[in-house]
């Protein structure tokens, strides 16, 4: 038995780590959200999903054109990249606009009432108009990168299996991973980035201190969007197929990967993230093998909602945050 | 002469004799053009006006009680649409009995709660398995299924059950704050329908994703009962049970506190108010309402399988809350109403018409937009632009005024343990 | 008569000491007042007494027992009642609500007695509300009984809540600022509501206050806090002219 | 005042409202006098209406699937109209949407019993939602004939008026068995199900006929559907290697696991029920589909005459290829106008009443449809139903057909 969990072990970190990557990314907008708002920005889940519908659609209408199939497959999704993360970014910032800021002072309950209701609503525009366009909501895109590289796990120990690796991988591993290093030197090294940690500390003194704290918060808005658009990207060029409704349940998770990294805190976002996703395919892996066939793979939901429970429980700072206590 | 107007509709006999005609004109139009959704809606919404009248509660009680369990059921027996008015009444009912226990949570314990569908799930599958089969599967002794008489003892079981299941849940939960606990509630739901789902092995409890079917109908004095309108009585009366005590509630010293945490946990907690034994006090018996109706529901479907039990449901439920305004119990019957009779008849109606039109080819609309999709859409709406400018919803909750005259009469003998109340006159301070 | 007894209570954050080796007694029936200049810790010394806090070292003990450990709910119901420096009412409940919410401690109905609307629950709950009203008349509050607590201009919030704490039947109330961001006239009122409540509510009070006259005109006894400890305790008399004291609160120029 | 204000706007607004909500009511349940409701449908003087109903999901996950059947039923209906408006009645389609929900399924049930006109309904597409829904049509008596539910429960409750054309999972799951061990030689096979009624009754029937055959069920796995990533159950594929995968559920999932293994080097055939056979799979799965079989219930719409027809009319009309399941809307609404027709005869060409209707379509003998040939047994299922393989050689839609079992 341990044996079989061993030999897919190089395969199961693989898969893990780029499930683990996209957690990670879209942690990161709950987290700069949280950090600066205290609001769980619902609707986050879903901004992520229209960025794979847009990243899709771009793919679709780029190389529908006959001289763009020369241009290499890197570019392309570089210029995608670009060109989706900034409308999922305006989307972010609209959608502030819109449906937190005018209710900025009111009971806590009430935005989180909006934030469903924007997934909602943005999980049925998308799929109107994906089935206006395409017929049915389940859209696939163009395949790239799809490059088998295999991993030779068995050279270094006999125990291990070799593990295959599409080029996406590598793509998606190193752009999140550019991503993250980007944010935390924007966040950290930069005037805007502490302004950010200004609003985020104290809201009130920040703006005495003539920090113009809507704007700041609008930035928050656009970066974090604008990251959650460029994993929905992508997300399509790993997986390929995407619908209207990938948002709400993987936006959860990246929020149970902010929870357990510590909410509000970047770098434990990232940690959170890629935790989560080996955790997540370790299990759906193993837990059959584990048990005996008693719990399947379908039980590995229940898997990531009792670690976040626990986390809450017995250490609700997170891995890497701070401990608070509520002023009386 | 808007004055005017205003005055004409102030006087109380004028609004009865109104009131009266709009009832006999609504319910000789449901009884006699058969199909008339309209009339049947409109003869509904009598009960929202009759809420607005300037009359006894006694007397629009038992107004209500009249329309409710003569006239409406007798008003629409007129055509062979009588059965889907009842499936469509039974459903307002299970709905608005779930969403007043989501109110108790949500509305006044301010605990946002996006699982309430699972202590639904509780009750239907804890009546479900025991009144099939399948309870032979696990139980050694005892003869399976249990007969139809058993569903009234299974809808205390039931909400019993729920409660239970609202206090293990609760308790962990609990210990998290704020934002936090929706989030955590939505993953216990989403854990309670995974289980019930894949619950056929080792044991085979639940019968998984096949679901359980044929669940024995009720009966009682020998009469089974199958048909939507024996089910529409039997939800009223437990809805016109759950409306009492949750009226009763509201105004108690449990409502009370229940909103004192709401509104402020530290301050309710040095008041003396035990944080933790009150929302679980409101878990408990929010879900237990919600747990009855469970029974219901899985008599009435006589199937049911996880696939009834999703997220979506309870975000369903959440918006009836939302929409008719958190914490107002007659705001919270409406708001179950609307969005029930919204689901299930207009959005309905309105695409069977449109695809009546576009079969026709007299005008073409995109499948894409078809109104029956567009339920998450609308939904999503609703919590936007409730949230946004009616953040109290339809009829928004109100306190409970006290009559100043009542609390003159007949004072105390003393305030407090106060010794000294003969040398030193309790009145007014005086500065 | 001792009523409170506090022993060399400490209370660190982390690294921070926010209260450090804190030992006073409190007399029945005295008014104590708690003052010192701010972040000197006298709110996170409140909040150890009422539960908020649990110290790091040391003992409080009412009526001769100690109550460290217990919950603000338990510390609530052994009777140590307190108001809060930033106001924190049931803002959409109405006055009278407000002050009912005070009486729950004894209030003895059930969940039966109020589903069934037992005479027993209907009888406790009129004379409670009887109870209420008084209350109200007495902090002349009774004509805003059912308006919600949040539309009350801030004089009168700051009065609801020590009705609200009063409820309770408190042995002990701790008042937390109870003048802050009140006019003169407010203040005067207050002054003599503060001054009279504790022999008519048979209670004692403890409060922390920055307005010194106030302090002056009705305490009977003062203990200073600064940076965390005690730096010294009297009458209004010694407090005024302790140079301890003066130099805590206007720096060490103001004695040299 | 302000009170009485309100009374005077609530009760304008909800007549209102009312007002509005009143062409949606009328037309959706409308009788014949409604002349409100613009259809070129219209009666005719002296002509009754008889509607029939489909219901099926026009949204969500199976839309693709349930909008085929509703189209095939349409198509059938509107070339049958002719002849039953010589015998002086008029047909109108009556499509409802279950959404995959039973809830909903039951409650159009109950709409759809409540209409006098509605004779019969044509669906439903999942097991879960026929189930319940069924139980309402029986209360009406009327008569369903179900183009696509396999779950063996839906005919062994004995409900008369129930039926279906297609074969059962105790059929089909044993047809793709017998496939999988005898022709493709496979001895250790992998099943993975989607954890919905229709997968697990399948992958169960799947694996009750392979053991018996003698296989050996080297994993036994379930998915959640909606997601995207199923690399873990794919890992645990490469660690049984196994000589074939099974996949009870739709092509949504099955597509996107087809590929991802495809990805991880497994080239073992992969095998899936009828809830595979859609174009929608092969738009997923690209080129990784090739190897894969499929059993379905739904044949091979262009190997008579008459199924080549009924393609270029479901082209010509409604401008898209049928999917595996139009043909059976299509067979399905043929069986019960039949049925329908006799009733009428046998009535003396009077409106019969719904009880016999049923009995007149379950009594349908020899029914020779544009796929499949449908006698109904005693419980309403087709003795003629056949259970047809199908393997995907090319990255194309339709498949080839590689066999065809009879009961």
């Amino acid at each position: 038995m341990l044996q079989e969990v061993l030999q897919s072990l190089p395969q199961v970190l693989v898969d893990g780590l780029t499930l683990g990557a996209v957690y990670a990314v879209v942690a990161l907008g709950y987290t700069m959200v949280y950090g600066i708002l205290q609001l769980i920005n619902f609707a986050h889940g879903e901004v992520f999903m229209s960025g794979a519908f847009i990243g899709t659609a771009f793919f679709i209408l780029i190389m529908g054109m006959g001289w763009a199939a020369e241009i290499p497959q890197f570019i392309l999704l570089i210029i995608v990249l670009v060109l989706t993360a900034s409308i999922t970014g305006l989307v972010g910032v609209g959608l502030e606009r819109v449906a937190y800021r005018p209710l900025r002072n009111a009971p806590r309950l009430i935005p989180l009432i909006t934030a469903i209701g924007i997934s909602f609503i943005l999980q049925d525009v998308v799929r109107f108009i994906a089935e206006l366009f395409n017929g049915n909501y389940i859209v696939t895109g163009p395949s790239l990168f799809s490059e088998q590289i295999t991993l030779k796990a068995s050279s270094i120990s006999s125990i291990f299996f070799d593990a295959r690796i599409k080029t996406s991988f590598l793509i998606v591993l190193g752009v999140a991973i550019v991503l993250m290093v980007a944010l935390d030197y924007f966040v950290n090294k930069t005037k805007w980035g502490t302004a950010m940690r200004a609003v985020a500390l104290d809201r009130e003194t920040a703006s005495l201190m003539s920090i113009n704290v809507n704007k700041v918060i609008s930035i928050t808005f656009f970066i974090g969007s604008a990251l959650g658009g460029a994993t929905g990207v992508l997300f399509a060029v790993q997986y390929g197929t995407i619908d209207p409704y990938i948002g709400f349940i993987l936006g959860l998770k990246a929020f149970i990967a902010a929870v357990l990294g510590g909410i509000g805190n970047i770098r434990g976002a990232m940690l959170g993230g890629m935790l989560l996703g080996l955790m997540e395919m370790f299990a759906s892996a193993n837990l059959s093998l584990l048990t005996g066939g008693v719990f399947g793979a379908e039980y590995k939901d229940v898997f990531a909602f009792a670690i976040l429970i626990l986390v809450l429980i017995f250490k609700p700072e997170g891995l890497l945050g701070k401990p608070t206590a509520e002023k009386v | 002469m808007k004055a005017k107007l205003a005055s004409y509709f102030s006087n109380k006999w004028l609004q009865v004799i109104l009131f009266s005609l709009f009832i006999i004109v609504t319910s000789a139009a449901l009884y006699f053009s058969q199909k008339s959704v309209v009339s049947f809606l409109l003869l509904l919404s009598s009960l929202l006006i009759l809420h607005y009248m300037s009359l006894k509660n006694v007397t629009k009680w038992i107004t209500a009680l009249g329309l409710l369990f003569i006239l409406i059921p007798f008003a629409s027996s007129g055509g062979p649409a009588f059965q889907s008015y009842m499936e469509v009444a039974t459903m307002v009912g299970i709905y608005i009995s779930m969403a007043l226990g989501l109110n108790i949570v949500v509305g006044m314990a301010g605990l946002l709660d996006l699982g309430f569908v699972a202590f639904f799930a509780v009750g239907a599958y804890s009546y479900s398995i025991f009144a099939t089969k399948q309870a032979s599967n696990f139980m050694p002794f005892g003869n399976f299924p249990l007969g139809g008489e058993s569903f009234w003892g299974f809808l205390i079981i039931g909400g019993i059950m729920a409660a239970i299941a609202g206090v293990l849940i609760g308790v962990p939960v609990l210990r998290v704050k704020g934002d936090y606990l929706a989030i955590v509630t939505l993953g216990f739901g989403e854990i309670i329908r995974i289980i019930f789902n894949n619950a056929d092995r080792p044991i085979n409890i639940t019968n998984g994703a096949m679901g359980i079917a044929s669940v024995t109908p009720p009966e009682i004095f020998g009469i089974t009962l199958s048909f939507p309108n024996q089910f529409y009585f039997v939800t009223l009366f437990i809805l016109m049970f759950t409306i009492f005590a949750v009226l009763r509630l509201e105004h108690s010293k449990l409502g009370r506190s229940w909103k004192a945490v709401r509104e402020n946990e530290i301050a309710a907690q040095a008041m003396g108010i035990p944080l933790v034994k009150t929302k679980l006090l409101a878990f408990a018996l929010g879900a237990s309402f919600s747990g009855i109706m469970g029974v219901v529901f899985a008599a009435k479907q006589a199937f049911i399988d996880p696939t009834s039990f999703t997220l979506m449901e309870s975000f369903t439920i959440l918006v009836m809350v939302v929409l008719g305004g958190m914490g107002s119990v007659p705001g919270v019957i409406l708001g179950a109403a609307v969005i029930t009779i919204l689901n299930l008849q207009v959005l309905t109606e309105l695409t069977n018409w449109l695809n009546q039109l576009s079969l026709s080819g007299a005008l073409s609309i995109p499948d894409a937009l078809s109104p029956a999709k567009m339920q998450k859409f609308i939904f999503g709406a609703l919590l936007v632009v409730f949230a946004l400018y009616r953040p109290k919803g339809l009829i928004p909750a109100k306190n409970k005024i006290f009559d100043v005259k009542k609390l003159k009469d007949h004072r105390p003998d003393h305030l407090n343990n106060d010794t000294e109340k003969d040398s030193v006159p309790i009145d007014k301070v005086q500065v | 008569m001792t009523i409170l007894e506090v022993n060399s209570l400490t209370k660190q954050f982390g690294g921070l000491t926010a209260n450090k080796d804190i030992t006073m007694t409190v007399e029945e029936g005295k008014i104590t007042a708690v003052i010192g200049p701010n972040g000197a810790g006298k709110t996170t010394f409140f909040n150890m007494i009422t539960g908020v806090y649990q110290p790091t070292s040391g003992d409080i003990k009412l009526d001769g027992k100690s109550i460290v450990g217990l919950k603000p709910d338990e510390v609530a119901k052994k009777g140590i009642s307190r108001t809060f420096q930033n106001i924190r009412l049931f803002g959409e409940m109405s006055v009278i609500e407000n002050v009912l919410v005070g009486m729950h401690t004894h209030l003895k109905t059930n969940l039966l007695g109020i589903l069934l609307n037992l005479p027993f629950t209907k009888k406790e709950e009129a004379s409670a509300e009887k109870e209420a009203y008084r209350l109200l008349e007495y902090f002349e509050l009774d004509h805003l009984l059912n308006e919600k607590a949040n539309n009350l201009s801030y004089g009168a919030q700051r009065k609801l809540e020590i009705a609200r704490a009063l409820a309770t039947k408190p042995k002990l109330l701790l008042l937390d600022e109870p003048a802050a961001g009140m006019n003169p006239k407010e203040t005067r009122e207050l002054t003599e509501v503060i001054k009279r409540m504790g022999q008519e509510f048979n209670v004692t009070v403890i409060l922390i206050e920055h307005d010194m006259k106030l302090v002056m005109e009705i305490s009977e006894h003062i203990v200073v806090l600064d940076h965390g400890e005690k730096i010294a305790e009297g009458n209004p008399e010694e407090i005024r002219t302790n140079p301890k004291v003066i130099e805590a609160y206007l720096g060490s120029a103001a004695v040299h | 005042m302000k009170l009485n204000k309100t009374f005077g706007v609530l009760l304008s607004g909800v007549l209102s409202i009312g007002i509005l909500a009143a062409c949606s009511s009328d037309s959706g349940s409308s009788s014949s006098s409604s002349s409100t409701t613009p259809t070129n449908t219209e009666p005719a003087e002296g002509t009754k209406v008889i509607k029939i109903a489909t219901q099926s999901p026009l949204s969500g996950g199976s839309a693709i699937i349930g909008e085929a059947i509703k189209l095939g039923a349409q198509l059938k209906l509107e070339e049958e109209q002719a002849k039953f408006e010589e015998l002086g009645y008029t047909l109108q389609l009556e499509p409802y949407d279950d959404q995959g929900d039973p809830k909903k399924g039951v409650s159009n049930a109950n709409l759809i019993g409540a209409d006098e006109q509605i004779y019969g309904v044509i669906g439903h597409y999942n097991s879960g939602v026929a189930i319940p829904s069924s139980e309402v049509y029986e209360k009406y008596s009327i008569a369903m004939v179900s183009p696509a539910n396999t779950a063996v429960e839906i005919t062994e409750r004995g409900l008369k008026t129930v039926n279906r054309i297609v074969g059962r999972d105790d059929f089909q799951g044993p047809a793709g068995a017998n496939y999988a061990i005898n022709e493709l030689g496979a001895k250790k096979i992998f099943v993975i199900q989607d954890k919905t009624a229709y997968g697990t009754g399948l992958a169960d029937a799947f694996i009750a006929a392979a053991e018996e055959a003698g296989a050996e069920i080297v994993g036994y796995e379930g998915i959640t559907i909606g997601e995207k990533d199923f690399n873990g159950v794919v890992n645990q594929i490469l660690n049984k290697k196994p000589d074939l995968v099974f996949f009870g559920g739709l092509y949504s999932e099955g597509g996107i696991i087809i590929k991802q293994a495809r990805d991880k080097g497994i080239d073992v055939p992969f095998m899936g029920g009828d809830g595979m056979d859609s174009s929608g799979l092969v738009d997923i799965a690209g080129e990784a589909v090739k190897n894969t079989y499929i059993t379905s219930v739904a044949g091979d719409s262009t190997a008579t005459e008459s199924g080549k027809k009924f393609v270029e009319d479901y082209k010509a009309k409604f401008n898209k290829d049928p999917e595996g399941f139009s043909v059976y809307g299509y067979d399905s609404m043929g069986v019960f106008l039949t049925g329908l027709e006799s009733a009428i005869k046998a009535n003396n060409g009077e409106l019969p009443s719904k009880d016999k209707v049923a009995e007149a379509v379950r009594a349908v003998k020899d029914y020779k449809g544009a796929l499949t040939d449908v006698s109904f047994d005693e419980k309403g299922d087709n003795v003629n139903a056949k259970i047809f393989l199908y393997k995907f050689e090319e990255a194309s839609y339709p498949p080839v057909q590689v066999g065809e079992v009879g009961q």
